[in-house]
């Protein structure tokens, strides 16, 4: 039976979230009193820029040798969670997605470093200090998770308690996933009207068509990974369990497209700092609360 | 202002030209020295310091086929009293060298290099460099003299400007195609981390030779339609600027209903210049929501102007003398339901804008220019108002039907970006409220005059208080066109002032507050980022201490 | 709550809707008074070229060659003034409020009328046009004799009745 | 004819060569509410790089001609110019004065002589373009409207 629907809902997880994009465009459309684009918009734009002319910007082998491993990683990922959830890979699955993941992370802020122009270097040194937090505290979260529930592994039959240190631990997560979604207000490596779409500036073709359709993956990857954490909550059945995360994960990827359109873009030296304020708090007030049992 | 107090600043005046050993003369409202070039620097002092004049822009005049010389008009404002002060000077075309006054009066900077591109003006003990034509340009050819002919195209060998590549210097060009700006212009910003410590521009890629155009090719009456692409945004500003100098110097009645109609079309276009600055800096800020919405209600104004005008933009109508179309009721009746309907959306919209949190957090304290440098600056707009200085030109020096009407002028203090967009979000409800006031009281009679003459070699200088502040238009009138048109666009006396502001701040900010400006890069003719540091390494190191530094 | 007034524009979103015009699908915004291409009326036009004189940018010009003189109008040049409507003197010329002019070849954007040039009765050179001269015999009373010569023609003649003694522009 | 795909999306680079500024806001102004290109798929991008078209407006100064080089170069092929309003099409008012080039008349020998191949040029005159005219040549670009312009020659009759 895994060998039927572990397929089948890869290659959902792989369509969707190139559709999910077009359908976060149309919803910004609605909130600013236009039509917008049609749903598939996102789709035809990676078509076509996989049929225009391959082009490798001049000195770049380091560039092309690392996006291609960016490239290769990013939907490894995702297949990886996905398959972990319905059948054990290991015992340590939660772990091992969360390594690879910040190893891609690294890897992916690398690329620009390789690009001989500034924007692309301004650009990626943004994405670090904002990397640092984040990644931190995702480590912290998840950390403080598997202590909390005891869960190394997604297919582990225990369910979660339903209790305020595991909610506000779900909180930073969340918090996380809107953050590495690159999302405004902290779209700041890529603001575009400062940066000129910073880390992605000279690339074009089909290395940027995969280029985004990864950055696509990425941000469906990072909310379907606290979505799976919060329906362990409620649900024991693993298919089911992926079934009704992925459904989560489209609502809650409106939301944040709604959360999205209504904010406006934050400063390198603000974001970090606000963030940081928020991570402390809520991890603190989590371990307290784990202290004295509520 | 009363007749006597104005007789007594006259006689002051007087009194400074006869100082200098200088021949005076004044028409209307216009107060023409003539001085030794040796004077020049005494004299500028004197007027720009001791008479608390303002500096408009100097014109370089190639008067060589009249009287055999170059001649240097520099044009200071005496807002207070109403009154352009013009001090000429003459030079020898075979040594043609006058004193620069730019350490003097700062805001001369750019028209001396202007004189010294485009009519070969060597000015004395300052730098010279090349400013409004290309770098590969040839030497010893200058447009703007009456031997080259409009449409002299050089045989240039063109090629990119290449900032060296170096490990230790890298070098981001902000521009000239930069998504932030919408107009080819280029800043040299030298950064330590993200932190601007210096800012070099390279402007002029709009430059298209207008003025020079306007001296042979084109008629008088075409001229008006000329001054109007100079902007897209602010055209009709400079074809009403244009006509009122040609009027002024040639003395031409305008009748008083097409002078409520420049009025109204100038409003017009304040509106939805206004809308549009406040929809780009939201998109600048990243609130595209609030971009589209601002403009969405701009919109509208643009439908109303089309339909006075015939035209969205470049709107056509003006002519010397008078305009071309007239206003009836039914027009009246719907640029009224559009107004209220403006008003109402604009005043819920900016209490949006203003509480989105990052945008609150970063328009605040950003930019700052304070008064002292605005005032050694010459700052003209939004930009004088932001920074304490009270200054419009519709108030002191009324033109076109605003003696008519009632309006507050916006001043503030801080002088940062806030102060910059609460200055234009008040100017837009000044500015309903003036068309209101127009609407009502439009005078009947005749829109045009057509019967006029105008004599020859005639000074005229006039202003019009546009979106982003004084425009200034000096015309010496010649034999069917003017023999010298120049135009001082109110964007090239606030550029210089980006300096002042980018200093200190970070990098995040700077499209904002070059931005805050409202640049128009096509009226007034890059940014590449420096690190003297390398800036690789810099902007990893201190990452938390970034903001802004405040003088 | 006043620093959640930012959620606003949603409620600002629902009361505006969409109000995207589907242009093409829907007719434009464009209203009566748009300035938008000339149209040039040949069986009016008389070749006077007061509408190439007018024009700020040099988007009509007369052009002549031989026999024929050849009023062009290139679109892509025009700014959409109207001058040229208000100088006509024949009123040949009318503003539309079409801006559909899109193409994917310049050439389609080139207009012209073509004018056929009078032949002096004298020396048997071209001048002015014929439908120019048809509009001086309509407005004024000069003999035909007159306006059939080429202006050369019509100075040499004034030059040598003055020295013949006979004077006048009518004496032959 | 272009392709399928890129018929189905445009990205845009918009480049001033020495505009006014009005086409360059009518422009913005297509992809506010009430025009939304958005809605045939036309995206407004940052850098040349990514773009399938150029939106020239302008009538190509000197001093912005290398940069237009350089910036049609880097768009990669097949590359679209779409040259917007009276100046990029015909030079303008200001198409012989002695700092521009005269617009695309201009600017396509030189990229003849630089061995630059554009595939594709589509002409869209106005002064200012007006939102619908941009919207009305993308429609030309995907097909959706017919073309309207023709040359006329037309006899004077007597």
């Amino acid at each position: 039976m895994f060998s039927v629907i572990i397929p089948i809902l890869v290659s959902v997880a792989l369509f969707l979230p190139t559709l999910m994009d077009g359908v976060e465009r149309k919803i910004k459309a609605r909130i600013q009193s236009r039509i917008g684009p049609p749903i598939l918009q996102s789709w035809f734009d990676i078509f076509k820029l996989m049929s225009k002319e391959f082009y490798i910007p001049v000195n770049s082998l380091h560039t092309v040798t690392l996006l291609l491993m960016y490239l290769a990683l990013q939907p490894f990922v995702l297949i990886y969670l996905i398959t972990s959830v319905i059948h054990p890979l290991t015992d340590y699955d939660l772990a091992i997605t969360i390594s690879i993941y910040i190893i891609i992370q690294a890897l992916f802020i690398s690329i620009p470093f390789t690009i001989p122009n500034p924007f692309s270097i301004i650009g990626a040194s943004r994405e670090i200090m904002l990397v640092i937090v984040n990644e931190l505290f995702l480590i912290i979260s998840i950390s403080l998770y598997i202590l909390y529930s005891g869960l190394t592994s997604f297919t582990q039959t225990r369910i979660v308690s339903f209790t305020l240190h595991t909610i506000l631990i779900l909180l930073v997560l969340f918090i996380n996933s809107y953050v590495s979604s690159g999302r405004l207000p902290f779209d700041i490596a890529e603001a575009e009207p400062e940066l000129a779409s910073g880390l992605m500036i000279e690339l074009s073709g089909p290395l940027l068509g995969l280029l985004i359709l990864c950055l696509h993956l990425k941000r469906f990857f990072v909310k379907l990974l606290p979505v799976i954490l919060l329906t362990k909550l409620f649900i024991e059945n693993n298919i089911i369990l992926l079934m009704v995360s992925i459904i989560v994960t489209i609502i809650v990827w409106i939301l944040y497209s709604v959360l999205s359109a209504i904010l406006a873009r934050s400063r390198v030296d603000l974001a970090p700092i606000t963030l940081l304020k928020i991570y402390i708090l809520l991890v603190i007030l989590s371990v307290i609360s784990y202290v004295l049992g509520i | 202002m009363n007749s006597s107090n104005k007789t007594n600043i006259l006689e002051k005046y007087r009194e400074i030209a006869e100082s200098y050993k200088g021949s005076f003369s004044y028409i209307k409202d216009t107060v023409l020295i003539t001085v030794d070039k040796n004077a020049l620097r005494d004299i500028a002092e004197t007027i720009y310091w001791k008479m608390d004049c303002y500096h408009r822009t100097c014109v370089g005049v190639d008067e060589t086929p009249l009287n055999g010389y170059l001649a240097l008009y520099h044009i200071f404002g005496d807002d207070k009293n109403g009154l352009n002060i013009i001090v000429k000077t003459i030079t020898e075309l075979k040594n043609p060298v006058i004193p620069s006054i730019r350490d003097i009066v700062p805001a001369a900077d750019w028209c001396e290099l202007e004189a010294h591109d485009l009519l070969g003006i060597v000015f004395e003990n300052r730098d010279l460099y090349r400013l409004v034509l290309p770098p590969y340009w040839p030497r010893d050819i200058y447009p703007l003299r009456k031997n080259i002919p409009y449409n002299y195209r050089p045989e240039v060998v063109y090629s990119s400007e290449r900032i060296s590549e170096s490990t230790e210097t890298a070098v981001v060009p902000i521009g000239p195609y930069h998504p932030a700006l919408h107009e080819p212009e280029y800043f040299e910003l030298f950064v330590e981390g993200e932190k601007i410590v210096d800012v070099k521009y390279r402007g002029f890629h709009v430059h298209r030779g207008i003025e020079k155009l306007g001296e042979s090719r084109t008629t008088y009456q075409q001229i008006n339609f000329l001054a109007e692409r100079i902007c897209g945004i602010c055209g009709f500003v400079h074809a009403v600027c244009y006509s009122q100098a040609v009027e002024k110097a040639a003395n031409i009645h305008v009748p008083e209903r097409a002078r409520f109609i420049r009025s109204i079309a100038l409003e017009i276009e304040r509106l939805h210049s206004h809308l549009l600055w406040i929809g780009v800096a939201a998109h600048i800020l990243g609130y595209d929501t609030g971009f589209m919405h601002s403009w969405r209600i701009r919109e509208s104004i643009m439908l109303i102007a089309e339909l006075l005008t015939g035209s969205r933009k470049t709107y056509g109508i003006n002519l010397i003398g008078g305009v071309r179309r007239d206003i009836d009721e039914n027009k009246i009746k719907k640029v009224l339901e559009t107004l209220d309907y403006v008003e109402k959306d604009f005043k819920k919209l900016i209490d949006i804008i203003t509480s989105v949190p990052e945008i609150t957090r970063r328009i605040k304290d950003t930019g700052v220019l304070p008064k002292e440098d605005a005032r050694k600056l010459s700052v003209v707009g939004p930009v004088a108002r932001a920074s304490g200085l009270d200054r419009d030109i519709r108030r002191d020096l009324p033109y076109a039907a605003y003696e008519y009407v009632d309006f507050n002028v916006p001043v503030y203090d801080s002088g940062d970006n806030l102060a910059r967009f609460k200055v234009r979000v008040d100017e837009v409800f000044e500015s309903i409220s003036i068309i209101r006031q127009l609407l009502s009281n439009l005078p009947k009679g005749p829109v045009l005059n057509n019967e006029f003459e105008i004599p020859e070699y005639k000074i005229g200088v006039s202003l019009v208080e546009a979106p982003r502040g004084e425009d200034v238009h000096f015309v010496i009138t010649g034999r069917g066109k003017p023999y010298r048109w120049r135009v001082r666009a109110p964007t090239y006396n606030n550029i210089p002032a980006l300096k002042v502001m980018l200093q200190g701040c970070t990098l995040a900010d700077a499209p904002l507050t070059i931005a805050s400006i409202d640049p128009c890069f096509s009226c007034t003719d890059r940014i590449v980022i420096i690190d003297e540091k390398g800036f690789r390494r810099s902007i990893l190191l201190n990452p938390f201490n970034r903001k802004c530094d405040l003088k | 709550m006043k620093k959640l007034d930012f959620l606003k524009i949603l409620v600002i979103a629902t009361e505006t809707g969409r109000v995207t015009r589907k242009y093409p699908y829907e007719p434009p915004l464009v209203s009566n008074e748009f300035r938008g291409k000339i149209e040039i009326d040949e069986k009016k036009c008389i070749g006077c070229g007061a509408c190439v004189i007018a024009c700020p940018p040099n988007a009509l010009e007369l052009k002549i060659e031989k026999n024929i003189l050849i009023l062009k109008y290139f679109v892509g040049r025009c700014i959409f003034c109207w001058r040229c409507v208000d100088v006509c003197p024949v009123k040949a010329i009318r503003g539309t409020s079409d801006f559909e002019l899109a193409t994917d070849n310049i050439s389609d954007l080139n207009e012209a009328v073509i004018h056929d040039r009078n032949e002096c009765i004298e020396c048997r050179g071209n001048y002015s046009t014929v439908k120019q001269k048809q509009y001086v015999i309509e407005k004024s009373p000069i003999t035909e004799n007159y306006v059939s010569k080429c202006p050369d023609c019509r100075r040499n003649g004034f030059i040598n009745s003055i020295q013949r003694r006979k004077g006048g522009v009518y004496a032959e | 004819m272009l392709s399928k795909f890129l018929k189905k999306s445009i990205w845009v680079f918009h480049l001033n060569t020495g505009s006014c500024n009005a086409c360059d806001i009518e422009i913005l102004d297509v992809l506010t509410p009430y025009f939304d290109a958005e809605r045939f798929g036309v995206k407004l991008v940052a850098s040349p790089r990514h773009a399938d078209a150029i939106l020239l407006t302008g009538p190509v100064t000197y001093e912005s001609l290398p940069k237009v080089i350089k910036a049609i170069e880097a768009v990669p092929r097949p590359r679209v110019l779409i040259v917007m309003g009276s100046c990029g099409v015909g030079g303008g008012i200001w198409h012989d004065t002695y700092n521009t080039i005269g617009g695309i008349d201009g600017l396509k020998k030189i990229l003849d002589e630089r061995g630059v191949k554009v595939d594709y040029i589509y002409y869209v005159p106005g002064c200012p373009v007006r939102p619908e005219a941009i919207i009305y040549a993308i429609g030309l670009i995907k097909g959706l409207v017919e073309k309207k312009a023709t040359a006329k020659i037309k006899k004077a009759e007597s």
